[in-house]
């Protein structure tokens, strides 16, 4: 990590100053936005669910778990029964966070009536049979060994309301370090400092957020002083105004994976030699390149780049057309037609699937790229079509092997389906000792690399702008983790 | 006289470039080289790379067809259609045939042409040729309108009952007579039309429908490369003027054909109105003014 | 004017007929696309269990022809129904979104007549001279440019370098009038175009006017420039410029999109291709429905004027 | 009546011979040559238009008249070479009725913008607040001293609702409103019947009797006769003679003069044979309706019963606004909203032309009232007429374009005129190409609405002489010949006088000339008599 500007004076030592309004452009949801931290969708959503409401615990900049509501969490010996302590904090209404208000919060989002994003993340949970055991303790039941049960409680989405809340549109009430003033959906969200917050009362006394969906919009209210936070910029914006000394550029980097999807279940990719022809393809370098403008960095086939347990010994893959066009060979498949899925549903897609296209043509392999519509497009590529693009935020490397790898994962795109992988997961998840689970997550990894369904060709660089008053940004968190658009820890100079 | 020519020379100027590019430019495109991080200005690329680091000059010799023949074909298709509707329109003293061929366009108006677009593309998946008749449908209506607004006066004209007791057919009344009345207004909305075609092609470029998002098309190359306006401006410029010179020249031209066809009314006053002024009393001294010979009036 | 009312209300009855024809149109459109709110709610988490429950919580699982029929019957309640993603009753999106799409149309209208027709009649009284040749191509070459490149110029230069106006109107929310200086900008862009269109179509209906004979008359009868221009020759030359002053307004209700997204404005073009992204149908419909009678109304009022200008059009044997 | 007493009174006031002595004139055209493309419509014409004084062009069809009097407006042709002096000494506008005065009433605008706008100009010195009631004031005494006593109905109106003869005088109060110095009147009596005619002559007199100089376009020899003081005859684009009227009228020295202001009795006499046999067309319980502004309808015409037979000529007389076009144009189809029946040959013809087949549509033929406006101003002449043989007769398009070209010389245009744009033919030429038009159907029933207005007597005994010859060797041809003019009733053997839409009067011509039963009928013949006292012998 180099420091950029605004990294280097956050850390320059300057004393945080109290006080000041800052205004926070996000890309948003539009007039259907809400202020219900368990509807949290996109940024936007999460940053105001942030700044509202708590969760027990959070990631850390390496996606390991952070206590946050949780100050202390203890597994019994089979790793099946979670006993955690919660800090002594208060929501705004001055009521304390108890142990009911968190079984209420997890109920609520487990509602087989609702489909809150988080319920597959809580799935772990035997929510029937958790209990509290006191005002602030409780204890989890599991439904099996879960040595990463922590990631559980940080899990996206997994906010903690106080007991009986349920209309979060007139006056929400968290325990986070703003409180509600007000809120126009899809246009602005008014919030004050919370000087009873648990973790230090924030700097600001206000934060606003309000929603430009255009990335031109955001910099130029950036650039015009109408905004001191923009979230989201184009890789080119930032080069153009990387010193240009108006704003100051904060690169969070590997806050995206970016990789295509082979489906490992189906011709031609469920012969692991024509996978591997495809790892063999990629010009990495030039994807990133030309679809991230160089912002960002090349990838492994492996997700988690810098994660902890990621498995950054193995050897970086590199370009070969010729081995790739032996393997091809080998699996008779020369002359190789295949169909690329892409939509504008996310930065890049587009272009890297022209990129894509251009370098396999030169191994001999036509790729025809598919439009689709981008309002449906994950939920069209998880089981039909056999390459698309797709992409991942940051999550720890276990969510991403269990919600995506497993034989009964929910969004398995690459249909990666093998019993002997599925046990290893299990046996790293009853492994107490971190080491030894390392070791297994390395095996998972290295099997992946060699024969995997993803092409994980990129790590893209989330870029904010800030006016250069802002200070207090973190620069190494990747999105959606703690540090991340942590607007408590912000100050204006 | 001499002006008239000399817009018809610079029209023709204006639209020989493009057209040219559109023509030629694919046969000189050659094959693409190797990519270049995007928007880098030099480093042999004359004009700089793009969003996805191609030549800009490439894609410029390539992005001409696809806009000329995808905006001319859909606008001519809008207008293919437009034409006999409103000019029934126009022409039919049943109000419910009227009712019949402009109510339901009014449907098609109601909804935006972007969106409609949008949708249509969405659930149908065109292709090229698809492509160009969806905008040419959505731009129908609109044309149709104004086809009927511009021939309303003339349809209803002692001309058109005549041509009617001559018993000549519908549509040597409409085109010869109607359409050629409206001419000037019709050409001018045409012109227009071209324009906002295309943009509308390259938008629904944008949105995923129709031609791929970074297909060599000027209009798309200016909605998608305008992240690097300010980085690498060619990439944005060069087929953006090409595209006005596209539509620029090509209303001059018509402008200039039509300032020369069509006879005027005769009693359409001269310029040159010789009168001369009392400058005296009632009576008095007249100032002179001659008639030189030989002058001409313009037509 | 008797013949006139009966034609109105012959109008606006078919209206009614094609204000449900827009609806239908919409409905069908949007339930054709591939996925539905279900669909899009889940986003990059399509697990096909919170799919299948999403869908059954928003009660989307029956068929489309009965939550058409309920929605239907809604709306004679005068209940245009609510959000599926939010909940929230569709009149707020209505109420919300109209206010931000509002000023800046009417402002834009505003200038935009007489500024289209000014330019117009300016270019026809000097055909064929430098003020023609002028207008002629810079309307054309504005023309050319589209909103976003325009936008992204004007921003540029009057906000970021100049300083003298604020680039968005981020921030503002509704009440964009409190600060009206947000306004200039957006109603700039808005303007460029329909301005252009608009000019060169009454221009070309006022170069054939201006060589008529009646103008000729007027004009050799020692009536003043002006009054020669704009009671004798406009007229004739008015009613194309009605039909796409008419279709500019409504573009300017509905199909601002590139406008309100570059400066934060969020009207009712946003709020619509959020909807359909959201494949939120009750929204959408409620827009159908506005758009529709909007359509309606404006198309009523440009074929009046068109009527009364071409009143022999009545007779045609 | 009045008239006379002025026509005579002017007669006996010295006309000052040397111009010397006459007031300056106020305009003035000397040595004009307007040339278009090689042809050349007029060469060294010299017009003098002195105030108080009536200076009369009279000429053939295509003489020029009309391209002289807009030289005096400063219009020209498109592309003329003008050479010459026009000078006008006057600061204020020109007056100007056109021979089509159509063409000159915006059909967007009511009748009363205009009017409304010149008088506003006039009184513009008024205050405010009376101004308004001036403005109207004068409208309607301009309207009503060119015989438009309806105002509040004309103003209201769009040029499209007024009759031919209507719209003409709607043009003269225009020209009557503005207080020009000079007042240009191009054919200014040519759709008005004789009653409405004397009224008009009257007005034009009175207007010379202000002071102003009117310059006047006529072939009507009555209205010259009553009104000029001085005469310029034209021929083929050059003046053959000029001068004071009363030595022209008593004294021409060129034999074109003579011929040109030769009596009128040389006209043939009708066919006496009175026709027999079954009705080609009949008309049965007529009634017909225009929408009237939107203030509901107005029937303006109501014919219980009219029968036409082959080979038989009728006569359609009536003043102004009668409804004489209005029944032309529902024989031809033309005007849908009416009820009753139109029969050829004992079968219903459909309402609207539109329901016509091509049979029909040749059978009965219209020939407009309005010839400008009834051609396509962007093709040549020849093509717009041969295309009534090619389509409603099958004819191949160079036969018919041979059959056009032969028709046009019999009715006196030559072959250069037929190659040209209606633009660019006189009022008169363009009547006759629109009657050749017509003729090229081989109609059974031709109605022909005032084809003979714009043309002076050698021509029109010419084109009623082709018409009568036409019909007596065409035996299944039938004629409605709608005319105000009684000089035009040769070839006429029955007669219809209507009158505010009522047929009050129907009957062998001879008859309803000799010996006129309706006191209207009578007073029509009275006015010819009375204009046409000073030749009357
Ligand atoms: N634009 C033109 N180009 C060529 N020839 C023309 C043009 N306008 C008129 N002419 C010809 O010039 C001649 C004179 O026309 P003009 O209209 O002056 O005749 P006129 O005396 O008014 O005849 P009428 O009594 O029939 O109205 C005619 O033969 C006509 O065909
Ligand atoms: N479109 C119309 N709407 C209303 N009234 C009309 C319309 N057309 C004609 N009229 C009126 O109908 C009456 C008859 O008109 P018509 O044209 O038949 O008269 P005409 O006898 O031919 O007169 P002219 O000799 O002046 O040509 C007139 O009073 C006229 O004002
Ligand atoms: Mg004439
Ligand atoms: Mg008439």
């Amino acid at each position: 990590g180099t420091g950029t500007d605004a990294d280097a004076e956050a850390g320059g030592g300057s004393a945080p100053k109290r006080g000041g309004r800052l205004r926070a452009a996000f890309a948003g949801g539009g007039a259907s936005e809400t202020l219900d931290p368990h509807l949290a969708n996109l940024f936007a959503d999460v940053a105001r669910a942030k700044a509202l409401f708590d969760k027990l615990a959070d990631y850390g900049a390496d996606l390991s778990a952070q206590p946050r509501l949780a100050s202390a969490w203890e597994p019994n010996a089979a790793l099946d029964r979670w006993h955690v302590t919660l800090r002594e904090a208060d929501f705004h209404d001055g009521r304390p966070v108890t142990a009911e208000d968190v079984l209420y919060s997890y109920r609520r989002i487990a509602d087989p009536d609702k489909a809150f994003r988080a319920k597959a993340s809580l799935e772990p949970i035997d929510l029937a049979a958790s209990r509290a055991t006191g005002a602030r303790s409780l204890e989890f039941v599991l439904k099996r060994p879960t040595a990463e049960f922590p990631n559980v409680l940080a899990s996206f989405g997994a906010y903690i309301v106080p007991e009986g809340a349920g209309d979060f549109d007139r006056k929400p009430v968290g325990s986070g370090p703003f409180r509600f003033v007000s809120f126009a959906p899809g246009r602005s969200a008014v919030l004050r400092r919370n000087d009873a917050y648990w973790d230090g009362a924030p700097h600001l006394d206000e934060l606003e957020f309000v929603v430009a969906n255009e990335e031109s919009a955001r910099v130029n209210a950036l650039l015009g002083g109408q905004v001191e936070y923009a979230h989201e910029l184009n890789p080119t914006t930032a080069r153009a105004h990387e010193d240009g000394g108006r704003i100051s550029i904060v690169r969070l980097r590997n806050s995206a994976m970016q990789a295509f999807c082979m489906k490992t279940d189906r011709p031609p990719f469920d012969d692991a030699r024509v996978r591997q022809a495809f790892f063999l393809i990629a010009d990495r370098q030039e994807l990133v390149d030309g679809a991230l403008a160089g912002a960002g960095v090349i990838g492994n086939d492996l997700f988690g780049k810098g994660y902890e347990y990621y498995a950054g010994t193995l050897p970086q893959r590199t370009r070969d057309l010729d081995r790739a066009r032996a393997l091809l060979k080998e699996a008779g498949a020369e002359k190789l037609k295949v169909t690329l899925d892409t939509s504008a549903v996310a930065a890049g897609f587009t272009e890297a699937a022209a990129v894509f296209r251009d370098q396999a043509r030169e191994a001999g392999v036509t790729v025809e790229i598919r439009m689709g519509s981008k309002d449906s497009y994950w939920s069209d590529i998880l089981d039909s079509g056999t390459l698309c693009c797709y992409r991942s935020g940051a999550m720890p490397i276990e969510a991403h092997l269990s919600q995506r790898l497993l034989t009964d994962s929910t969004t398995n795109a690459t249909g990666w389906r093998h019993a002997d992988f599925d046990a290893l997961y299990r046996q790293a998840q009853s492994t107490r000792d971190r080491a030894e689970r390392g070791a297994v997550y390395e095996r998972m990894q290295r099997r992946l690399h060699t024969e995997g369904g993803f092409l994980v060709w990129g790590f893209a660089d989330w870029i904010v702008g800030t006016a250069r008053s802002v200070r207090g940004v973190d620069a190494k968190a990747p999105a959606n983790t703690l540090d991340w658009a942590r607007f408590d820890k912000v100050w204006l100079a | 006289m001499r002006g008239r020519r000399g817009r018809f020379a610079l029209g023709a100027a204006l639209v020989a470039v493009p057209l040219a590019l559109a023509l030629l430019g694919p046969l000189l495109a050659g094959e693409p080289g190797p990519r270049s991080p995007s928007f880098t200005v030099g480093g042999g690329h004359p004009l700089g790379s793009d969003f996805v680091g191609r030549d800009v000059v490439r894609q410029v010799l390539l992005g001409g067809r696809p806009v000329v023949l995808t905006a001319l074909a859909a606008t001519a298709l809008a207008y293919l259609v437009a034409l006999p509707v409103g000019l029934a329109a126009a022409l039919t003293h049943r109000r419910g045939l009227e009712e019949l061929l402009m109510r339901p366009l009014d449907v098609l108006l109601a909804v935006p042409s972007l969106l409609l677009i949008l949708l249509v593309a969405t659930v149908f998946s065109p292709g090229a040729v698809g492509l160009a008749a969806l905008v040419a449908l959505v731009n129908v209506p609109d044309a149709a309108r104004l086809v009927r607004a511009a021939g309303a006066e003339a349809a209803a004209r002692p001309a058109v009952e005549a041509l009617r007791m001559q018993g000549e057919s519908w549509a040597r009344i409409a085109f010869g007579y109607v359409g050629r009345s409206a001419l000037r207004t019709l050409v001018a909305d045409a012109g227009t039309r071209l324009t906002g075609v295309l943009y509308l092609v390259a938008t629904a470029a944008f949105l995923g429908v129709g031609v791929a998002p970074d297909a060599a098309d000027w209009a798309v190359m200016v909605d998608r490369n305008r992240t690097g306006l300010f980085v690498q401006p060619w990439a944005v410029v060069v087929p953006a003027v090409l595209i006005v010179a596209l539509t620029t020249g090509t209303n001059l031209l018509f402008d200039a054909a039509l300032d020369s066809g069509g006879a005027r009314d005769r009693d359409r006053p001269g310029p040159r109105r010789r009168r001369l002024r009392r400058t005296g009393p009632p009576g008095g001294r007249t100032a002179r003014k001659r008639a030189t010979a030989g002058r001409e009036t313009p037509a | 004017m008797s013949g006139v009312r009966r034609f109105v209300a012959r109008r606006l009855l078919l209206g009614a007929a094609q204000t449900v024809a827009v609806v239908l149109l919409i409905f069908a459109l949007t339930e054709a696309l591939p996925g539905d709110a279900a669909v899009a709610l889940a986003g990059d988490q399509p697990d096909p269990a919170r799919i299948e429950a999403i869908r059954a919580a928003l009660r989307l699982d029956r068929p489309a022809h009965e939550r058409f029929a309920d929605w239907a019957l809604g709306l004679l309640h005068g209940d245009l129904g609510t959000s599926l993603t939010s909940g929230r009753p569709v009149a707020r999106y209505l109420a919300d979104g109209f206010g931000p799409t509002l000023v800046p149309a009417a402002l834009t209208v505003a200038l935009l007549v007489p500024a289209g027709f000014g330019l117009g009649i300016l270019a026809a009284r000097h055909e064929g001279r430098t003020a023609d040749r002028l207008i002629s191509s810079v309307t054309l070459a504005v023309y050319a440019v589209p909103e976003f490149a325009l936008g992204v110029l004007l921003v540029t230069v009057l906000a970021l370098r100049l300083g003298w106006l604020p680039p968005t109107a981020v921030g503002h929310g509704t009440d964009l009038l409190a600060d009206p200086s947000v306004l200039v900008l957006p109603v700039l862009v808005l303007l460029s175009r329909p301005v252009c269109s608009l000019a060169r179509l009454v221009r070309a209906g006022m170069i054939d006017a201006l060589a008529s004979p009646y103008v000729a008359q007027a004009r050799r009868y020692g009536l003043s420039g002006a009054r020669v221009r704009y009671a004798h020759a406009l007229p004739a030359a008015l009613a194309p410029a009605a039909q796409q002053l008419a279709r500019t307004v409504d573009w300017l209700l509905s199909g601002v999109i590139v406008v309100e997204a570059l400066f934060v404005i969020p009207g009712l073009g946003t709020v619509l291709l959020d909807a359909v992204a959201e494949r939120d149908v009750p929204v959408v419909q409620g827009l159908a429905v506005v758009f529709g009678v909007l359509t309606v109304v404006l198309n009523l009022g440009a074929d009046l004027v068109a009527h009364r200008l071409a009143p022999r059009a009545g007779v045609a044997a | 009546m009045k008239n006379r007493e002025w026509a005579e009174a002017k007669d006996e006031e010295p006309v000052p011979d040397d111009p010397a002595s006459a007031p300056a004139p106020v305009a003035e055209v000397r040595d004009l040559r307007v040339e278009v493309g090689g042809t050349v419509l007029v060469d060294g014409v010299n017009l003098t238009a002195r105030p108080g004084r009536v200076t009369a062009l009279v000429g053939t069809s295509g003489s020029g008249k009309t391209t002289t009097g807009l030289a005096l407006l400063g219009t020209y042709p498109p592309g003329a070479r003008v050479s010459g002096e026009v000078r006008i000494a006057a600061d204020g506008p020109v007056g100007y009725v056109p021979q089509h005065p159509a063409s000159v009433l915006n059909p967007a605008r009511r009748v009363s913008a205009l009017l409304t706008d010149i008088a506003r100009l006039r009184l513009g010195r008024l205050p405010r607040a009376r101004r308004r009631a001036a403005v109207a004031r004068e409208v309607r005494r301009a309207l009503a001293e060119a015989q438009l006593p309806d105002a509040d109905t004309v103003l209201r109106r769009f040029p499209h609702q007024l009759s031919g003869g209507q719209q003409q005088r709607v043009v003269l109060a225009q020209a009557l409103l503005l207080g020009a110095r000079v007042v240009v009147a191009d054919e200014p009596t040519t759709g008005q019947d004789a009653l409405t005619k004397a009224r008009v002559t009257e007005r034009l007199a009175a207007l010379a009797a202000r002071g102003i100089a009117v310059v006047l376009l006529s072939h009507d020899l009555d209205v010259v006769r009553a009104l000029a003081d001085d005469l310029v005859v034209l021929r083929e684009g050059r003046v053959v003679e000029s001068g004071p009227a009363h030595r022209l009228w008593s004294a021409p020295r060129h034999p074109w003069t003579r011929a040109l202001l030769a009596d009128r009795a040389a006209s043939d006499a009708p066919d006496p044979a009175p026709k027999t046999g079954p009705a080609a067309l009949r008309v049965r319980g007529l009634t017909a309706r225009h929408r009237d502004g939107g203030r509901g309808t107005a029937e303006v015409l109501r014919v219980p019963e009219l029968d036409l037979r082959a080979g038989e000529c009728l006569a359609v007389l009536g003043r102004s606004g009668s409804g004489k076009t209005t029944l032309g144009r529902c024989l031809a189809g033309l005007h849908r909203d009416h009820s009753g029946q139109i029969l050829l040959d004992g079968v219903p013809l459909p309402r609207s032309l539109r329901d016509r087949d091509r049979s029909a549509l040749a059978a009965v033929q219209y020939v407009f009232q309005d010839a400008r406006a009834a051609f396509d101003e962007h093709r040549p002449v020849l093509g717009q007429v041969a295309r009534t043989a090619v389509r409603l007769r099958g004819v191949p398009a160079d036969t018919a374009a041979r059959e056009a070209l032969d028709t046009l010389t019999g009715l006196g245009l030559a072959e250069t005129l037929a190659h040209r744009r209606p633009g660019q033919l006189s009022g008169g030429e363009l009547q006759r190409a629109a009657l050749a038009r017509a003729l090229l159907a081989r109609p059974r029933v031709l109605v022909c609405d005032e084809i003979t207005s714009g043309l002076d007597p050698v021509t029109r005994r010419g084109i009623l002489g082709v018409l009568s010859t036409l019909l007596r060797e065409r035996d299944d041809l039938a004629l409605v010949l709608i005319t105000h003019d009684l000089e035009s009733l040769a070839p006429a053997h029955r007669i219809a006088v209507l009158d505010a839409g009522e047929v009050v009067e129907e009957g062998p011509a001879e008859r309803v000339l000799r010996a006129p039963r309706h006191p209207f009928t009578s007073a029509l013949l009275r006015t010819r008599d009375r204009l046409g006292a000073p030749s009357g012998s």
